[in-house]
């Protein structure tokens, strides 16, 4: 067992025969994840890697039977991108795309919300379920089957996790990589919830980062609900406040949403706090 | 994307929100012209990408425009916050009976935008948050349905206001909405919203931040972006889609990602110690090419407070091959003697080393993990290495 | 017991000082509804008929503890009142408005069928449960308790039936008038379902009219899901196709929702036909 | 409201949906000389707010401007199912290599709009939808989200048009969607949309029908309505908001309420035999207040063919009283000796059924219930009562 997705998960590529759409799809094919069919609108017969190209999710669903999906398409499509695949029946969609419109995330995330609809992203690593499936663009060799949980606001910083818990000899049962945007699909909490009730699951690891609330909420359920051990860095420690980093979730909102903040909450939550992301294995240890 | 107040105003009339007009003066004798013609006394305010003006001093009365000059004279030039003041907005000066807070901006945890309001405007709203949180009233929207008039009567009702601003409320509070998507704003707020003692809602302020990911669709407003106040490198980096933010340390940082930029120079602080820490934040975003690379390390070793540059790159979407060949294409423009830590992992990482020792640089040095890379920056910073 | 509202029931009116909305307050609060509170914006602090005004449905709310709702605004501000009193937590929300525009009822439709909310209407005459609740417009001494349920897309229509039942003698359970318009909250087979579970419920009423197919869908929800008998009456056997007759529910659509198609399909699901709706009474005995 | 073909075609254009433009001519010599302007062969169009203009004639092929001419001469002042032609279209002809059907309307069920496509385009959907249902491809719309992208292109897909065309066809589908939402309609049709032999798509008809409920938002189509092919019975009823039809038959019929309306006219048949019924359907609407009753009797009664008037109301919202003031009203100012069945119950019945008992009318008869009233009417109208 896993979170999200395992050996079984059929995987299509939207945005397929894009440059990094194409790169990915060979990547998640030589890790060994079911990828069954990619979508380009106008280039419907083709083949990339092996795969067969569709013009539409829906005639490749049809087609396929696939039950997730991949979303490399640019920014000003990708909520089409997302729309498109939950209409047609996807039931895991993941979002890598960088840039997409906060607004735009907003109306996503409010279609969604009506379905049993799992997003993932946008902006983000998407999720590796090691020995079984790769859904993203995480390096594959950085992982090893385990069994502690990983979750990350950050993409590159989940590689960093990820390969020192790996070099220290600790598996992971499931990477996943929410992303850092304003309005994501999937949060810290609906992850840490699926760890708990992952059998495979024995520990976590959480990757925050200054700005927004999100780990204060994590923190507040860790409290309330988690039996498993957690252990967090949070990144952002040395930034400015009010200085934009790189993405929104970034921004340090007057006074709140800072390092010192989240790390507090996260300590009397029972959560290990570790200076430098290298310190995990052995605060799991 | 911040607007300066006379942008942001602008955009709020173009929704039908009563603003105070003013103009905009670049040369104290333009301020005198505009208050001669005025006519009245005027408020001369700094137009700056940054709060907290008046406190600085950039936001003066004038009662005549011989003072208008004067005080015009004074602001422009000054520096608020490290932003020097280029332009000045003249406005008439408001009779004011009341002082409201009125914004949206949006709640990341809820998905959806948030209309605030408070009686206590004029006064900034942190600080409302912090003294007295209840005198914010919130009121999440629809993103679907926009906000609706009864959605602005019940905050109305619930701020206390007078009911007989009620309808002219709630019409400032949707067109402020409508202002706000269709500029693709991320903030839209006008503090303070003043009743007149004529008995008029006005808004005598006005920010705005226009979410930079929306700017595609908004080009009309990315055309009025003021650079009149950004370094050259912010420039440079913005151009070639760089997230760049200038710091006070000496350890250059390039690495992809915003998380791991953060975490970079966190390592650097925590490994540096007093007088050692991050000369910068720099996110290459994700799978940058060559000539990205390069003009990313421009820009880092523009900078001469910078004695070390700690590259971590660690490669998903992003290729370690194509990270080194923009280093190497940036040394061969901009030959430099700066120690060099290159730390190299994921996507290509392999190929990305190979590229670089091929090239054989003397002030080059690997390092396989953070933590390590992190020390001999620290190190080659203190001029140990 | 009867469906949807009865003694308990405790009702805010939406446009109380307006002609219709103040008149009928009154008519309400004479056949006995607890009328807790009106609301008109601007207005709030006056009484009308007894009843406290208030400018906002949630200060009504607050005030009251009503939980179902009737509106009497005009066409355009109607979606809006209605958006109000759900998002102020109404349960039951009964709307008499007629003429509103059919693309602001999409946007309510889809809006309340996320929450557990019941609209009645728009342009209907409400509901009435004899003894104990008038919700609407239906004149009250038409009607008197019993073991008749009624329910019909045609307002004045219903009181000819119900007028005709209680001049026999036949007692109704509740008597619900759907509207006509194309799109509603609360369709034939809603009702239908609720008849069928109410105890105090015997036997059913049921007026349909020309155009749409909602008959033809109530016919396929009775043939399978009624245990309990219905008769039915359809207006507009003489009516030409494709004229406007009034309401767009009686459009006649191109060789779909003649008066026959609609007979014959319940006639076949076991539903005893009306080709007069004074018949009701006979059929029913 | 039914918009004529150039009227919908115009209102398409506005949304960007490519349409074959031509020229709207009143007479026979306007049409020749707009087909001499266009200098090639043309299509002169009955402008009637009615279907089956073709078959009934009232489209022409004309290859000079001569030809023309005596085409419109021919089409103009002919009755099309009751309708007289007052203008005609002159389109130059297309090349068509491919017809299709396209329409949004509104699916009622599901409480949507509805795309309907079909590669069997130029023949009357009804037809298709008959014997090849399954050519016809649905796509419902959330009306929040409006129709995207991959919806027309699933539709492409399904109905088997070539991929060289979805692109366009995609924008067209997506533009007369907004067509469709900026102009309330409850139907925008476009039958056909051709492929030119140039390979381009076209809208050579357009269909549009405004939603009612909707005009008040919509001046500027209201503005447009068309007139001239209405009685001056059914301008009177619309401007004094009553819904009125006329019938065949010889029974006069005002009813409050559309359901009892039709009943009521359905009554007058089920009583009335061969030889008798409805001379109208008339619903005064609910809270009917004198003025529109009063103009309700004059419209009935200006109809030759009524031999009685059957007076139907079951007041909810509307009430007795005023009804009966409203007849009265009427009678004084058109008095008349046609029978009257008065049949008044519900909401102040009885103050109604005083009112006019007080006025003492000879040709008043009062029913108690609608079978009653129904046959009474009926042997009024036969000379038997």
């Amino acid at each position: 067992m896993a979170i999200l997705a395992d050996k079984n998960t059929k995987l299509i590529v939207q945005g397929i025969t894009g440059r990094e759409g194409s790169f990915h799809t060979q990547k998640m094919i030589e890790y060994g994840t079911q990828v069954v069919g990619g979508v380009t609108p106008g280039k419907g017969g083709e083949w990339v890697h092996g795969v067969p190209v569709f013009d539409t999710v829906k005639s490749a669903v049809e087609a396929t039977g696939a039950d997730a999906s991949i979303i490399y398409v640019a920014a000003p499509y990708a909520p089409d991108a997302m729309f498109e695949a939950v209409d047609a029946g996807i039931k895991l969609v993941v979002c890598i795309t960088e840039g997409v419109a906060v607004s735009d995330m907003m109306r996503v995330y409010d279609y969604l919300r009506d379905g049993n609809i799992r997003l993932i992203g946008p902006n983000c690593p998407g999720l590796l379920t090691p020995g079984q499936a790769k859904i993203g663009i995480m390096p594959g060799y950085i992982a090893k089957p385990g069994s502690i949980g990983v979750v990350s606001k950050s993409g590159t910083l989940t590689y960093e996790v990820v390969y020192a818990l790996t070099q220290s000899g600790l598996g992971q049962s499931t990477c996943v990589g929410i992303g850092g945007d304003p309005v994501i699909g999937t949060n810290f909490i609906d992850v840490l919830q699926m760890f708990e009730e992952d059998p495979q699951t024995e520990k976590v690891c959480l990757m925050g980062e200054i700005g927004g609330r999100a780990e204060i909420d994590a923190a507040e359920f860790i409290k309330a609900n988690m039996t498993k051990p957690v252990a967090a860095f949070i990144a952002g420690r040395t930034a400015p406040q009010g200085t934009r980093m790189g993405h929104a979730g970034a921004i340090v909102e007057g006074g709140e949403g800072t390092a010192e903040e989240k790390i507090d909450a996260l300590r009397a939550a029972g959560v290990r706090i570790a200076d430098n992301p290298e310190q995990f294995p052995e605060l799991l240890a | 994307m911040n607007l300066h107040e006379y942008q942001a105003k602008e955009q709020f009339a173009k929704y039908g929100v009563p603003v105070q007009t003013g103009r905009v003066a670049n040369t104290a004798e333009a301020a005198y012209n505009i208050a001669r013609e005025m006519a009245v006394p005027v408020v001369v305010k700094a137009q700056v990408l940054v709060g907290g003006r008046g406190k600085a001093g950039g936001i003066k009365l004038a009662q005549t425009p011989e003072e208008a000059r004067e005080k015009a004279s004074a602001i422009l030039g000054m520096s608020i916050k490290g932003h020097i003041v280029h332009k000045v907005l003249v406005v008439p000066a408001a009779n004011i009976a009341k002082e409201i807070y009125l914004s949206v901006t949006n709640d990341r945890a809820a998905g959806k935008p948030l209309l605030m309001a408070s009686a206590e405007g004029g006064v900034e709203i942190e600080i409302v948050a912090r003294d007295n949180p209840t005198a914010i009233i919130k009121q999440h929207i629809d993103p679907f349905l926009g906000l609706r008039e009864y959605q602005a009567r019940n905050v109305a009702a619930a701020m206390g206001l007078s009911r007989e601003h009620w309808r002219a409320f709630a019409k400032i509070a949707m067109n402020l909405y409508a202002s706000f998507v269709g500029s693709d704003a991320v903030l839209a707020e006008i503090n303070p919203l003043v009743v007149t003692d004529a008995n008029e809602l006005l808004a005598l302020d006005g920010k705005m931040i226009i979410d930079d990911n929306a700017l595609f669709r908004q080009q009309a407003l990315e055309a009025q972006r003021d650079v009149s106040d950004d370094p050259p490198e912010v420039i440079h980096a913005r151009d070639a889609g760089l997230s760049y933010v200038k710091l006070d340390g000496n350890i250059g940082c390039m690495v992809n990602g915003a998380g791991l930029a953060m975490t970079t120079m966190d390592m650097t602080k925590l490994y540096g110690g007093e007088g050692y820490g991050p000369a910068n934040f720099l996110d290459i975003g994700g799978g940058a090419q060559a000539d990205k690379v390069a003009m990313a390390l421009r820009i880092i070793l523009n900078d001469p407070q910078v004695k070390s540059v700690l590259f971590n790159i660690f490669g998903g979407i992003t290729r370690g091959d194509e990270v080194a060949r923009g280093i190497l294409q940036a040394l061969g423009e901009v030959p430099t003697n700066v120690p060099l830590i290159v730390r190299l992992n994921g996507t290509n990482a392999e190929e990305g080393r190979r590229i670089i020792e091929a090239a054989n640089l003397p002030n080059v040095r690997y390092a396989s993990t953070l933590t390590q890379a992190a020390q001999l920056a620290v190190q080659a910073a203190k001029g140990e290495l």
